[in-house]
């Protein structure tokens, strides 16, 4: 596809060019920052990456399936979704889109899932600067992959360098007609460098090679209790994991008005696994933690050929109690 | 069995008490579309026979299994409608009731505004409705026997009652001697019996009854379990003579070396005993009792060469080395009849009851008045020491000391002190043909039988009634002063008199708080205890089992303790004849695999009705709540303070309250 | 002072005896300044154990959150004791959770740790950003002494103690059965100057300020399941019947989830902080949790966790406890 | 605003008290504003403080809670476990930006139909004085 500039002090006027549709961005809330609704005014933040991926948006924690009223049959659907575009989400949280679109087109096309993420334009922003824990080079992705993206955007300081890459991508380029400027060669040039420069940056890496052929030759291992022994059972690591993706379905009534929800559900829950009889086949953390690990390097590169992580470093960031799924990775590959 | 929800809704127009303001149509038209409502309908008065025949045909016709009545107030009727719904085999608890008239119709007045109201009260009992569980109300069996506590009037009377219907009594007194206050008074009014000859027989009665188990000089140390089931626990204390052997001869007495030299509490201290006594002549038991606090070889350690009293008892009777005993048994009720306390008239010291010997209290005065008290029966007072005695002619009642007294802490009417006064007029004036007697009083209250009568005797008789509340009584030369003013004919009045008789109320025992604890009684606003209800269950308690006899309830005469006495007597008999008795069915139960054993319930159920035990959880030993379900009561305040929703109160469960909430919250 | 000889031998001891089952101490992460909890289980693991400014885990909530699985018929439950080490504010959670009777005090042996203060990760970070190389750390007169890979840097407490610790009143163990070292003074003490702050803010202001705190909020529940506190079998917020409060994320749910969490630990809360450390979103519970503290100590003149016999302050009651807000 | 704001007011009484005080303002016909809707409960101490957060959600505008005055509790105790209790809730509410208008406390016995009254006319009062209550109220968001 073909390349474009953006100067970064005609971001208002980007923002404004998109504002019948609406433009997702990271935002400070607090302390905390997420991808949020731009408003008119606001400047381009800072970042390495949000605290919580951007999955909420195509994905929402909370989605109502239909409403429906106690003790009658008829149920009324929710009004469908708007064209999104989301501004600045990284390489590896996109990748983890596309990852998961796998999953939710796989045997029955899943339509809320879908319509969100047809109507979703992904506007990727390359890392230059990856942080700490960052390690997308060694689950297959990069700080400038492109996979999942609609439009990458590399930071050259005075302005953003565009990469369209999708009809999506090129469409949302066009409505922004004289904002962009044509890129000249040497920007591309020195975009190319500093892809080169930011994949040198990332000091965690391992090799994942053999890890999925050999995770379950480990199922009794002694490594499991080990490592989740500290572990509080909470949902960090799932929930802002952007491949994360497993839901639980629940009513919710309010006196006789239900609606039937879809919301996300985490693996290391105690009761997710929880049966009516009381049996629970994952009982302790245990159980969970290796499912987890599993999940992501075993099950799903069976099932759709790729690690369901992508380096992102959130859960390594964040897990209460160290729990880091490098070291997870070091430790079974030293039991194989 | 499908349980399906299958409401009804009745709607009640209570005439038109309801009708007037509801739409009672609109409202019916309303629960009909409500969910799992199957029949809506209203009538005229649901709570009449036919109302309530409409609810049990359809449960019969129509297979209705949940039931919501919106008519009046659940604590008017919701009893009715339970046993209408039994009747047909319905569990009873499948009842919800929607206040619709005190708490909707009577209170508003816009028709609108009553009518959505309405709606929203019956929404929300349809919402519980379909969420209610049928209970079951247990049984548990009867100890056949009761406690009562104190053994004057009132506990004589209901030991005799009990005992003569072949059930076992224990009574427990305090004091040496069954008799009480009524003891100690020397006529009775109107009648002017004498009040030891109509009670000294019923004593005597009480401690040889076969049923009986007498425990006299005796304390109720603890009182556990529940109704039909209580554990109690009796200090009987020390004699330091052995009852078996003891003949009452009173020769200890005679010997005694502080012989006639201890104040007579029974002769409020104007006689005098040893520190061996009996109570008086009549006591009974009539076995001697001594004094720990004054006998000299108790308090000392020596009484001269050695206790005198020991070589008087020829029957070998005294044992210093006797100690408290420790009693236990099980009874099925308990009736507190602990009695009175007098005023202490030094709470009142214009009235100089401390400062002059001629000041007396009206029990002094009747002591005064018996022919066994200190003076014989002559009223002689002493000047002094070493002064002669002399005999009172000009005397001055003064009533209301203590009661209708917002001062001292006193609102009531102690309802006795008007027709003992009269009674005590009457005596002066026949004791002392040429006394002048009069009254100084702010109502008299002769509403008995036959008081009015005597009152109008007493006042013909020449005792002189003054309405006014004397200001003070001084001492002026040999007379005392009553200061007052006659209200009726607005004279300030100084009035000299040789001898002011206070007529003292009544209060609460000092020792109520004892009491309270150990039965988890209440006191009402008077400070005595309080009944169950006041007009409808007027001797029993909160406490199941336990009741109320005489003066311990509020003050009242001899006639009205003996009634109550046999009320809380027939109340218990009630209680140990069935053998049997239900329990409340809306109580608390635990999930006991969720809980944490954390005890919180433990330490708020007021009633001691939750315990930990410890189960076997997969293998582990836990500890969990268990609920005694004979001793709760369901009030619900363990569930409010379990944090994992563990434990719930029947009927009132958090899923039953929550969409009650969301109903009246959002009306959605 | 600190003597990591000292806590090592005792470790050893303690995990050789026969009635223990393991050993709850820390040992270092796996990168940078993180610190993991370490169960230990065999004499030889001692050498991993550490005690620096740096332990922030209260590992008391290990105690209760230990799974119970069925025991096989024929075999009998571990019961054997859990040694701890602790700080002050672990210590009394240990403490607060056998007055709840969530254990048993035989069944736990207390290291004591007297501590001068426990770092703010993210207070640290702002200062030595980017730091992956391991890290270890150490008081000095109250100060933090890091030691980078450049080099010792001291600093200033007040620049990286976590807030909790910086208004600490009990930084020494209120219960143990081994006191490690000497007692450390203590510096804090706690006016509520930020609950006070907050208090006097208008009703507008508060309302916005905890609806934006909490609307960030993904309800991954570390703050409860964090918490030394928040122990039953079943949490209502977990359960569908009664639906307290919905599984749904957005503001009414998050308000009702954090009222109802903070309202479970009145009285209960004995300050640790690990609600707020760990909350990924940086939502301020310990603003909540103070608050709730604050009014326990004016009003009822409780303080959770300090003594094995007090009555948990909402299971118990005086009959002039303070009504003037009553009708 | 010409139309009066009417607050929906949630209010649970014990049986034993407040309810009875209820029914006897009922049976001596005083009025009061419609909008204020009971649920019975046996005591005071069976409301959960968070029944109160629950109505708040659920669309209350203002909660009563009330019962039988201290010493007077039909099950002795109760009432003081639920002072406490709402002492700790009422000021947790007010601190997270819940007006203090929308929460009533009181103690009214069995023969305060206009103790009643009263407390219904100042919940519904204060109540109006700060509007509808949507901080944390559910049908407001997703529906």
């Amino acid at each position: 596809m073909y390349s474009m500039k953006l100067r970064k002090e005609k971001y208002d006027d980007f923002v404004a060019a998109l504002g019948k549709q609406n433009l997702y961005a990271p935002q400070k809330k607090g302390e905390t920052l997420v991808f949020a609704p731009v408003e008119a005014g606001s400047s381009i933040p800072e970042f390495l990456n949000t605290t919580v991926p951007p999955k909420n948006i195509v994905y929402p924690q909370t989605e109502t399936l239909y409403c429906f009223q106690a003790g009658d049959t008829e149920m009324s659907l929710p009004e469908g979704d708007e064209e999104k575009v989301v501004f600045g989400i990284r390489p590896c949280d996109a990748r983890a889109m596309a990852l998961v679109d796998d999953l939710f087109s796989w045997d029955d096309d899943d339509p809320y899932y879908l319509e969100k993420r047809a109507k979703t334009t992904l506007v990727g922003l390359a890392c230059n600067a990856p942080d700490n824990n960052c390690f997308c080079t060694s689950v297959g992705g990069g700080p400038a992959s492109t996979e999942g993206l609609d439009v990458l955007l590399t930071d050259l300081g005075e302005t953003f360098f565009l990469q369209v890459l999708t009809e999506k991508g090129e469409k949302l380029c066009q409505s922004l007609g004289e904002l962009l400027e044509k890129a000249a060669e040497d920007d591309l040039k020195a975009v190319e460098k500093l892809h080169e420069e930011a994949e040198q940056k990332i000091s965690r890496k391992i090799d994942t090679e053999g890890i999925p052929d050999k995770l379950m030759g480990l199922w009794d291992s002694e490594l499991w209790a080990e490592i989740s022994e500290p572990c509080l059972g909470c949902g960090i690591c799932t929930y802002l994991c952007p491949t994360c993706y497993c839901f639980d379905i629940q009513d919710e009534v309010e006196g006789y008005d239900g609606r039937r929800c879809r919301m996300w559900d985490s693996c290391m829950f105690g009761e997710y696994t929880l049966h009516a009889s009381g049996h629970n086949p994952r009982p302790t953390n245990r159980e969970r933690t290796r499912n987890r690990v599993n999940h992501k390097y075993s099950y799903y590169v069976e099932k759709f050929g790729k690690i369901a992580c992508v380096g992102c470093g959130r859960c390594i960031n964040l897990c209460p109690v160290n729990i880091d799924i490098l070291n997870i990775l070091t430790k079974v590959k030293e039991a194989l | 069995m499908n349980n399906k929800p299958k409401i009804g809704v009745y709607v009640c127009h209570c005439g038109i008490n309801i009708s007037k303001t509801v739409d009672v149509e609109a409202v019916t038209e309303f629960a009909s579309h409500l969910p799992y409502v199957e029949v809506a309908r209203n009538y005229s008065y649901m709570c009449s026979d036919p109302g309530q025949l409409l609810i049990k045909e359809d449960i019969k016709n129509q297979g209705l299994n949940r039931i919501v009545v919106a008519s009046c107030s659940p604590r008017m009727h919701e009893l009715t409608f339970r046993k209408a719904l039994a009747e047909v085999g319905l569990n009873p608890y499948y009842l919800e009731m929607a206040n619709l008239r005190e708490h909707c119709s009577w209170v508003h007045q816009d028709r609108e505004e009553a009518t959505i109201k309405a709606k929203k009260l019956v929404a929300a009992a349809a919402a519980k409705a379909r969420l209610l569980e049928p209970l079951v109300e247990n049984e548990v069996d009867v100890e056949p026997a009761t406690l009562i506590i104190g053994g004057g009037i009132a506990g004589i009377q209901a030991a005799l009652d009990i005992a003569s219907a072949g059930f076992k009594v224990y009574m427990v007194e305090k004091t040496p001697s069954v008799g009480g206050k009524m003891s100690q008074l020397d006529k009775t009014f109107p009648t002017l019996d004498c009040s030891a000859c109509i009670l000294t027989p019923k004593m005597v009665d009480v401690a040889s009854h076969p049923n009986i188990e007498l425990m006299t000089y005796s304390q109720v140390e603890e009182v556990s379990g529940y109704v039909g089931n209580f554990e109690v626990k009796v200090r009987k204390k020390a004699r330091y003579v052995d009852v078996n052997k003891c003949t009452g001869c009173g020769l200890c007495a005679e010997e005694c070396r502080l012989h006639n030299r201890i104040p007579s509490e029974f002769d409020m201290g104007m006689g005098k005993r040893s520190a061996i006594y009996i109570p008086f002549p009549q006591a009974v038991p009539a076995k001697y009792t001594i004094d720990p606090e004054r006998c000299l070889f108790l308090t000392r350690g020596k009484c001269g060469k050695g206790p005198k009293c020991i070589d008087a008892c020829l029957p070998g009777a005294i044992n210093f080395e006797q100690e408290d005993e420790i009693v236990e048994f099980k009874v099925g009720s308990v009736i507190v009849a602990t009695g009175y306390d007098l005023f202490d008239p030094s709470r009142k010291p214009e009235y100089g009851y401390n400062d002059y010997p001629n000041v007396l209290t009206a029990m002094e005065l009747e002591r005064l008045v018996s022919a066994s008290g200190p003076t014989g029966g002559e009223i002689l007072l002493g000047r002094g020491k070493g002064e002669e005695p002399y005999i009172p002619k000009e005397i001055a009642f003064i009533q209301c000391v203590g009661s209708r007294d917002a001062s001292c802490g006193n609102e009531y009417c102690s309802r006795v002190c008007c027709m003992y006064t009269a009674k005590l007029a009457h005596l002066m004036t026949e004791k002392i043909p040429d006394a002048n007697v009069r009254v100084y009083y702010m109502d008299v209250r002769a509403f008995g039988k036959g008081f009015e009568e005597f009152y109008d005797r007493v006042r013909r008789e020449g005792v002189h009634y003054i309405r006014g509340n004397p200001s003070e009584v001084f001492k002026r030369g040999d007379k005392l002063v009553v200061k007052a003013e006659d209200t009726l004919t607005a004279t300030p009045l100084e009035d000299e008199v040789d001898m002011v008789v206070l007529a003292v109320g009544l209060e609460p025992r000092k020792d109520a708080r004892e009491i309270m604890d150990l039965l988890r009684l209440s006191q009402s606003g008077d400070r005595f205890f309080l009944e169950a209800h006041p007009k409808l269950a007027p001797v029993d308690t909160a406490t199941d089992g336990v009741y109320l006899a005489g003066c311990a309830q509020g003050p009242k005469d001899i006639p009205d303790t003996v009634a109550q006495a046999k009320g809380a007597a027939s109340s218990a008999l009630i209680l140990l004849s069935s053998g049997k008795v239900k329990v409340q069915a809306q109580i608390s139960s635990v999930d006991e695999s969720t809980c944490r054993g954390c005890g919180f319930c433990v330490e708020i159920c007021p009633y001691g009705a939750v315990d930990l035990v410890t189960v076997n959880r997969m293998g582990h030993q836990v500890q969990v709540a268990r609920v005694n379900e004979a001793v709760c009561k369901g009030c619900g305040a363990c569930v409010a303070g379990c944090l994992s929703g563990s434990i719930q109160q029947r009927s009132f469960k958090d899923e039953q309250i929550l969409p009650q909430i969301a109903v009246l919250g959002g009306m959605r | 002072m600190v003597d990591l000889e000292k806590l090592r031998t005792v470790a050893k001891e303690t995990v050789s005896r026969d009635d223990v089952k393991y050993l709850i101490g820390w040992r270092q992460g796996t990168y940078g300044f993180r610190v993991s909890p370490h169960f230990m289980k065999e004499p030889e693991e001692a050498e991993k154990l550490i005690f620096s400014p740096l332990c922030s885990n209260n590992l008391a909530t290990y105690l209760t959150s230990v799974e119970k699985l069925p025991v096989p018929r024929g075999e009998e439950p571990d019961t054997r004791k859990v040694a701890l080490m602790v700080k002050g504010c672990d210590s009394r959670a240990v403490v607060q959770q056998i007055v709840e009777q969530g254990i048993k005090r035989e069944d736990v042996i207390i290291i004591g740790c007297p501590c001068d203060g426990i770092v703010d990760l993210n207070k640290v970070k702002e200062k030595f950003p980017n730091v992956l190389e391991l890290v270890q750390a150490r008081w000095n007169n109250g100060n933090v002494v890091f030691q980078l890979p450049e080099g010792e840097k001291e600093v200033p407490r007040e620049e990286v103690l976590a807030d909790k610790c910086l208004t600490c009143r009990y930084p020494n163990p209120v219960e143990a059965d081994v006191m490690l070292w000497e007692e450390v003074k203590t510096r804090g003490s706690d006016e509520y100057a930020d609950i006070k702050e907050m208090e006097v803010k208008d009703v507008q202001e508060k309302k916005s300020y905890w609806q934006d705190k909490f609307s960030t909020c993904i309800r991954c529940y570390s703050c409860r399941n964090v918490c030394p506190m928040c122990y039953c079998e079943d949490c209502i917020l977990d359960r569908l019947n009664p639906n307290w409060i919905f599984r749904s994320v957005n503001a009414t749910e998050n308000m009702a989830f954090h009222l109802t969490r903070a309202f479970h630990l009145a009285g209960r809360c004995i300050e640790c902080g690990e609600c707020e450390r760990v909350c990924p979103v940086d939502i301020p519970l310990m603003k909540l949790n103070r608050k709730l503290y604050k009014e326990t100590r004016e009003i009822f003149d409780y303080e959770p966790g300090l003594d094995l016999e007090s009555k948990p302050l909402l299971a118990s009651y005086r009959p002039d406890d303070q009504e003037d807000f009553i009708l | 605003m010409s139309e009066q704001f009417k607050p929906n007011i949630v209010a649970f009484l014990c049986n034993w008290c407040t309810y009875a005080g209820a029914d006897l303002a009922g049976t001596s016909r005083m009025q009061y504003p419609a909008n204020v809707h009971i649920i019975r409960v046996m005591c005071t101490g069976r409301i959960n403080p968070l029944f109160v957060v629950n109505a708040f959600q659920q669309g209350a505008d203002g909660v009563i809670i009330s019962g039988c005055h201290p010493g007077d509790c039909h099950y002795m105790e109760g009432n003081f476990y639920a002072r406490r209790r709402f002492t700790m809730l009422r000021e947790m509410l007010e601190y997270v930006g819940v007006e203090p208008e929308r929460f009533h406390m009181s103690w009214v016995s069995a023969s305060e139909g206009a103790k009643w009254k009263d407390v219904v006319e100042e919940a519904v009062e204060s109540a109006q004085k700060v509007g509808p209550f949507d901080q944390f109220r559910r049908n407001k968001i997703n529906w």
